[in-house]
Order: C-alpha cells, then structure tokens, then sequence
C-alpha cells in the first residue's frame, strides 16, 4: 500500500501505473482505493470477478464473506474457484486467489453464512459492500443493514440469461424496501439451482459491480445512484433506467423509520420472504 | 394507440411463446388520446398474460418484485397507476432477480 | 467432454447442471460447447476473463496465442496472471490457470505473437476467433486473416475509461476494413502504455466477449454481428449501434477482392499503420 | 435546429473540458428545415474543436478511424456526408480503441 506520509512506494508507481496514467484517475484515485475497505457478501458467480478486479486494482481491504463450500457445479461460472478447492470453504479459496493474485493488499476472510446475528458486526468493518449473494432474503438483509450503518451497497443479480445492477441507499439513492416494500410471492423466487444461469452472466455483472465499488470508493464518474443496469445477454442489449429516489415515508431508509439494530437482530427474513437464505438444493436434471 | 411492451426477468414466460418484446395496439376511449397505465394493466392481462396472471398483477397494480419502467422511468416518477401514456410509449415490466 | 456417442457423463451433467437448465441453451449448447475450439488472441486484459470464462463453461478446445512474459504492471487488470508467474510466458501462465478451473477440456498454448507468417496456420485450427490484442496493426492483421479463412471474429477493446465490442465477418457483419479502410493518424493510435487503462473496463469487455464467443459457438442468441455495443464506464452507460454489413467493394471481404493467402503472408501491417505490434514501452508516469 | 452531439474514445480531449455530451443550436440555412451532415461537420470544426483539427476531421469527411453515429446508427446506413439532420437528432463521433 502507500506510505504512511501518504507518498507512493516505487513498486506501487510500477504495478499501477496504467491506473495512474489516467487523468480522471490518477494519483489521487489509487491513492483513496487503496485507503478503502470493501466488503464483497458471496464468493460464487458474481463474487468471481468482483474480488478477483478489486483485489488486482489495489483496495486496501478486501473482505470475503461465504459459509458454503466450494462445489463442482459451482465451477462453471465461479472462476475464482479452482477444481483443488472443490470440498474447502469458498472464503479461503476465493482469498487465497485475490492474495495470489496481489499480496500487498489487506484479504480478510469472514467464513460465515451472514445473518442477523453476526451482520451488523461484519459489515460496521467496511466503507462499501457488495451484495453478490443469490436469494431474497439475504438481500432484504443486507440491504437493511446497510441503512442502519449507512454504507452504500453495490448490488447485482444474475438469473438465467439476464442480470442487473444498482447502487443502493448512496446519494439519495432508494434502499431494496424502496423498491421492494413486500416480497414477492414465491413462486418468482427462482434460483440458479431451479433455472439455471449462463457462467459468463454474472461474470459482466459482476465486472459492473467491482466497477461501481471502485467508482464509489474514488468518487470518480457518476456511480448507478438512482439508476438501474438491465442486462439481456441473448440481445446483447443494456439499458439503463432511471430509478425512484430514497422513499420519505420508506420503512428503513425512510425519515420516520423507526427500525434499530435491535429489531435488525432479531427479525427474520426467511419468514418473512418465505424463501431459505441458502440455494443449495441439488438441481434435477431432466436428461 | 401504438406502444412497445417489453417483459423481463422471467416474466416473458408468462407470455405465448415466452416473447419478450410487444408491439401493440390498445383501444383508446372515446374521446381520449391517452391510456392510463391502470387501464393498460387490464389489457395485457386480459389480452397478453396466457399464464398464472396471479404472477404478474395483484389487485389493482402489478405484484410485489415488478419493476415497470415507462420510456426507461420507474413508474414510481410518472405517476404510477394513473400515469398517462402516449402514442409510442415503451413501458417495460421487468421482475426482480436474485440469483447470483 | 462428451461421450464418443453424444451421451453426457454424470460428472459433466453435473459440474454443468447450471447450463443444462437453461431452456435456451440445455444439453443442445452444451454439445456444441464442447464441440467448439476458439481461439484467444492475446492474454491480457481482455484475454483473461475471455479465458477463465471460456474454460469454465466448457469450450472443447481453447487456443490461447500471446509471445509476451507477465510484468508487475499487467497484474492491475490481468486477473489471470499470478504474482509468481511474473516474468513467465503469460501463454503458460493463463494456460495453467485455465487448466486449474477445468482440467476436462483442451487447452493449447500457443507461445507466438501472431504474425502475416505463422497467422493462417495458427487461426486454421479454430472455429472462431476472439481479438484480445493491444494494438492496431495486429487488429487489421487477425481481421484479414480471418476474412481469408472465413472465421467469425470477436473484437472487443479497451482504453482509459471506455470500451468497444462487435463480431466482424459473421452473418454479413462488415471486416475490420469495412468499417476502417485507411489507418487513423499515428497520434490516433493510444495504447494502455500511453494513456492508461482502468483495471476493470476491459474484464467487463472481456466477459462480453466470452458471451459472444458462446453465442457464436452455440448458435443462441442474437450475437453482435452488424452491431457495436460501446461502453463508458465514468458514466455506466452502454449503447449498442448499428453498423453498416460487409461492403460490396471491401477490399478484403469484397466480392472482387484478390487478396491471397499469399499476399497476406507478405503484407507490412506495422508500416501499413505506422505502428507497432507490441505494447512494450515502459509509461514515464510523472509524479 | 437543436441537436445532440456526444464525442468518445478520446476525440472529447479536442473539446472545452473534455466534455463528451454537448446539447447545440446549429444555425439553418434560409428556407431549409435540415443540416446536411457536411454542415455539421464544418460547424463542429469551427465552433466545438479546440485543439488539434486534423484528429478530427480529414479533407471534407472525418478522420479515419472516426465512427460516426446517427441516432445509434453508422453514418453509412444513412447517407454518410449528405446525410441530413433534423430537430433532436443524437449525432455521436467516437474514435476507435485499440488497446486492451
Ligand atoms: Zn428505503
Ligand atoms: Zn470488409
């Protein structure tokens, strides 16, 4: 990292130099990437590229969270995993990766399903987190947490053939409950498990996300605040819509919200969406 | 009145053929120029949704975890239920994901 | 890969559960997956998601062609290069990695920078080809190439904050040519040596041309042929345009047009474009 | 005629600020309701280049290496130079990359 005197060590001027060439960049933008913590919440197909990008760009503190292990079907979109680590804990997978990759940045691996429990805790860490999990309760979660301890929340799903991306409750941006006051019915709850998902998907999502994070961490171009990416892969088509703002009478984010870190702990989304916090059903492949 | 509908995010699979883009022509009301989105929500359930329709509407308005989106605009912005539409319009409606 | 009579082994339905759930994709993608050889030109910032994502969901055969070694400043984007594998072939280095996140495909390396005298031989073993090269002259090289072999082309670049991506010469798409008869001014010609490049624009060009590249080998989808998607990343905008198809009097992929094998072998692309075929100069970066 | 012109892949650094989205009032000549692309080009050069012309524009025409974009569409499919404007169109110039 840099030097306590804020001056750039050497090998740093050479590893990043195509960063610091770039005027809207440069010095000042490495400078406070590598003063930023990120928090990425799931190793799996959007977690890839995510840690993968911002471990090799140079963010201070890089943490992993993830409770699963590491599995063969996980292989085909995961390519932060490696076939060896089938078996062991993603978060140790995915960070030995991001430190092989870079090992002068701070990886800290967190190797829990995240909850209400240990949430606030984990999260309170960092400067930005990144929901790169794959259910709805967990993003309800994640979400609400993030209102709580104001932190921006870098959010993308992938799905089939199709993904999208946000930027929550940052710059007047809505939280999830803005945009999502009541779960939907769980039927839509699909997961990669039931439908199915194109690897490569969440690999351009993801890349999107560790760009919005890198772009939020610097304060460089306008991040996705209030804004939403809509990504059609057999089209090849990517829109991006314009969002209503963080709701006045919004129960988190809202000004007379009166959720509390207590209520945080104990509430419970799994009842509350309907729908389990982890995708780990085996899927049944009709051949 | 001619608009582009586009459905996303699996809710084209509730449409024959699994289409994602739409165009259509809805009837206007005597002597109206515009369509109310309440209105257009009636018509492609009655004219478009072959399937479970409980996935797309609830009530009055589309259910919990759809977006709808007019000429790329939350809803929200123009008025919701009663925002008016217009010859051309494009109005997506585009369920949440939450995979990963 | 798949069994000699078609049949999928468990252990491919499993590791590619994901994909065989896609209605749109299913077994039938899968095969012509696994029946597909494509080769990545360049393993650097492109070619490293274009890599990792094409071995991960399973291409039969992935050629890899780069002559370069791994340096300390490739690691800010070059996700697939690992700290010890500086100074190595960057060829061996994403060849290993590849390998590592799916032993069950073939992967070549090809440790060459492609050349007019060893091009033809190397791109003839492939179906399609993806352009994750740094610089013009190769660019006009691997168009006319695969004009002269009739192969798709992938080409997507990257540079400071921006990035481009379309398929030449597939469903009457234009060459490179046709959009660019003459070479711009040398002082056109910026390379991520000059004018720097933000770590993560080309992983998300990168991964859309893994997309492609299996849109391509699958014959799913609506690939990018006649389409350009341009992307900017300060803003997070992306647009996809229309361009115009092949053009009747292209030189190259021209009804009348009468460039050979042979007069490819000969042509001077560096002096055509004034340009060179590497991207080795090291940036004075000015702190 | 008011217009809508953007500029990338670097041809925004021979503009004021870099700034690549510029919203413009281009004069009409007498009795016409269009600009002819050529027109466009000639005004460009005059009112919005600040530095180093011949990146941008060659002879009568644009660089090479220069895509020009018509409301998301190649300049080509529509006439090239003769090709003629009307009220609100988007016109993109943008330079092509190479690196990666
Ligand atoms: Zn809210
Ligand atoms: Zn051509």
């Amino acid at each position: 990292g840099f030097a306590p005197d804020g001056g750039l060590p050497a090998d740093m001027i050479y590893r990043y130099s195509r960063h610091l060439l770039l005027p809207d960049f440069g010095v000042e933008g490495q400078r406070k990437l590598s003063q930023s913590s990120i928090l990425v919440v799931g190793a799996g197909g959007l977690g890839s590229p995510v840690a993968l990008y911002l471990a090799a760009c140079g963010v201070g503190c890089l943490g992993i969270v993830d409770g699963d292990d590491v599995e063969l079907n996980n292989l085909h979109r995961q390519i932060i995993h490696k076939e060896a680590y089938v078996g062991k804990p993603k978060v140790k997978s995915a960070a030995d990766a991001c430190r092989e990759i870079n090992s002068s940045i701070k990886v800290v691996e967190h190797r829990h399903t995240l909850k209400p429990c240990n949430a606030l805790e984990i999260v309170r860490k960092y400067d930005i987190v990144v929901d790169a999990t794959d259910n709805l309760p967990t993003r309800y979660m994640i979400s609400d947490c993030c209102v709580l301890l104001n932190k921006p929340l870098v959010s993308g799903a992938a799905l089939g053939l199709e993904g999208q991306l946000t930027i929550y409750h940052h710059n007047g941006s809505p939280c999830y409950r803005c945009l999502f006051p009541s779960p939907p019915p769980v039927a839509a709850c699909q997961r990669c498990s039931d439908s199915g998902v194109l690897g490569v998907v969440p690999g351009v999502i993801g890349c999107l996300q560790a760009l919005e994070a890198i772009k939020v961490a610097t304060a460089v171009g306008e991040p996705l605040c209030g804004r939403m990416l809509l990504f059609d892969s057999l089209s090849a088509r990517i829109r991006t819509v314009k969002l209503r703002g963080s709701l006045p009478d919004c129960t988190l984010c809202g000004e007379n919200s009166v959720f509390t870190e207590q209520d945080f702990q104990k509430f419970d989304y799994e009842n509350f969406t309907q729908s389990p916090m982890s995708d780990k059903t085996a899927p049944s492949v009709d051949l | 009145m001619h608009l582009t509908l586009e459905f996303g995010g699996g809710l084209e699979l509730l449409l024959e053929n699994s289409t994602k883009v739409h165009k259509v022509e809805v009837p206007l009301k005597d002597g109206e120029g515009k369509v109310p989105m309440k209105g257009l929500l009636s018509w492609v359930k009655a004219n478009l949704i072959k399937e479970r329709p409980e996935m797309f509407v609830k009530g009055d308005s589309v259910r919990p975890g759809v977006l709808v989106l007019i000429n790329d605009c939350d809803w929200e912005l123009c008025g919701g239920l009663d925002a008016e539409l217009v010859e051309k319009d494009v109005v997506v409606f585009i369920s949440t994901l939450h995979g990963g």
